[in-house]
């Protein structure tokens, strides 16, 4: 089992894909760790949220991802 | 009725509207906004992305957010992601109701929250590839009237 | 492009924005408004009288204050007069423009200034026969959030 | 030639038809004459309006209709 992590708008451009697979389980610290050093960056910014299984996480840094969870970084909506 | 879809291919706003008037034949009032692609000089394709474990139950929230604050009969939300065209249908808000002010008010409720508070990302590709489009202000300031 | 129509005879509003949306293809928003005689326990027919001489140019009178508040690519009004079963259309309005507010918000005008002000004259046939309907306090609540 | 007087709204009822032909010309005390007492009381009333030839008039009194004219009588509109 491994850890999915969805890449929302332009940081799917930063990562170079739309998703990852990372080991688990993961903490905010070890996913910073697995993340390119520019992409940590832009996700450690206040303006990317962080949701886990589709719930937006009120602490990002509070993350706890258990094996076969799905982590969203979520960078700011440009509207419908 | 509540009406809330997320649609991956094009859509007619024509035949939705048609099939959810059809649908409420007592309702005194229906409004409506269709909103497309704008045709802009330069742009080519315009992109929408969706996270749609999120995207589709904050547009269901949404609804049922509208239908706490006016009296519906019913409830149409439906709205595109994926690579659109100039002119295509990117949403379709209708509401169905006996009062005029309920139905226009909830439109315009739901549209403001489409715009500038839902899970969609936004880019275009221009003559020189694709640009991310970031939050207008103006959305921000029409979601800022109903606070 | 305005199209302002008073109309003797039943119409489809389905038909009408449909070809409304169709004669603007570059508008980036629609906006529209649908309102239908409301099924009511003992309201066998509704007439609205106009005074086609006074009514149809201040039907074109309130499409010109709209045209010069907002900034859109099209706007259409039509209004039925005569004799209505429940469930019959009695008017269409919808705006086409680059901008959602300014659709929205033209239909909410237009509307409001319809319903109170415009000259028709409505009656009610009920079981024991015609009623007129006096102007409600609420349409004219509606009408002052423009003044 | 004459004068059409059109009756709009529950003024057809009261004066028991859509329109009425009088001689013309035709002033405001020679309406309020020309009709029956009970419709010329409402008539009278502030809330009745009155337009010659599709043209409101700023103030009723003032009428002078000449042959061939028009006269609508115009209560409260009840709305579209």
């Amino acid at each position: 089992m491994a850890v999915a992590v969805v890449f929302l708008g332009k940081l799917a451009d930063l990562s170079g894909a739309a998703e990852a697979s990372l080991p688990g389980p993961l903490d905010w610290a070890g996913l910073l760790e697995a993340l390119p050093p520019s992409l940590a960056d832009e996700v450690r910014g206040e303006r990317v949220r962080v949701a886990l299984n589709g719930e937006l996480l009120a602490e990002k840094t509070a993350l706890r991802a258990a094996d076969g969870s799905e982590i969203a970084l979520l960078p700011p909506v440009s509207g419908g | 009725m509540r009406d809330v879809q997320l649609l991956a291919k094009g859509f007619s706003p024509g035949k939705a509207l048609g099939l959810f008037a059809k649908a409420h034949p007592d309702a005194g009032g229906i409004a409506s906004f269709v909103g497309k692609v704008r045709p802009e000089a330069d742009v080519k394709v315009l992109e929408l992305k969706a996270y749609p474990r999120m995207t589709l139950p904050g547009m269901e929230a949404l609804a049922a957010d509208v239908e706490a604050r006016w009296t519906l009969d019913g409830l149409l939300i439906h709205h595109r992601h994926g690579v659109m065209r100039p002119g295509a249908p990117i949403v379709l808000v209708a509401a169905a109701a006996r009062h005029r002010r309920d139905v226009i008010e909830a439109v315009d409720f739901a549209m403001d929250h489409l715009k500038s508070a839902s899970w969609f990302w936004k880019r275009e590709k221009r003559g020189d590839g694709w640009h991310w489009i970031e939050p207008r202000e103006q959305d921000h300031a029409d979601l800022s009237r109903w606070a």
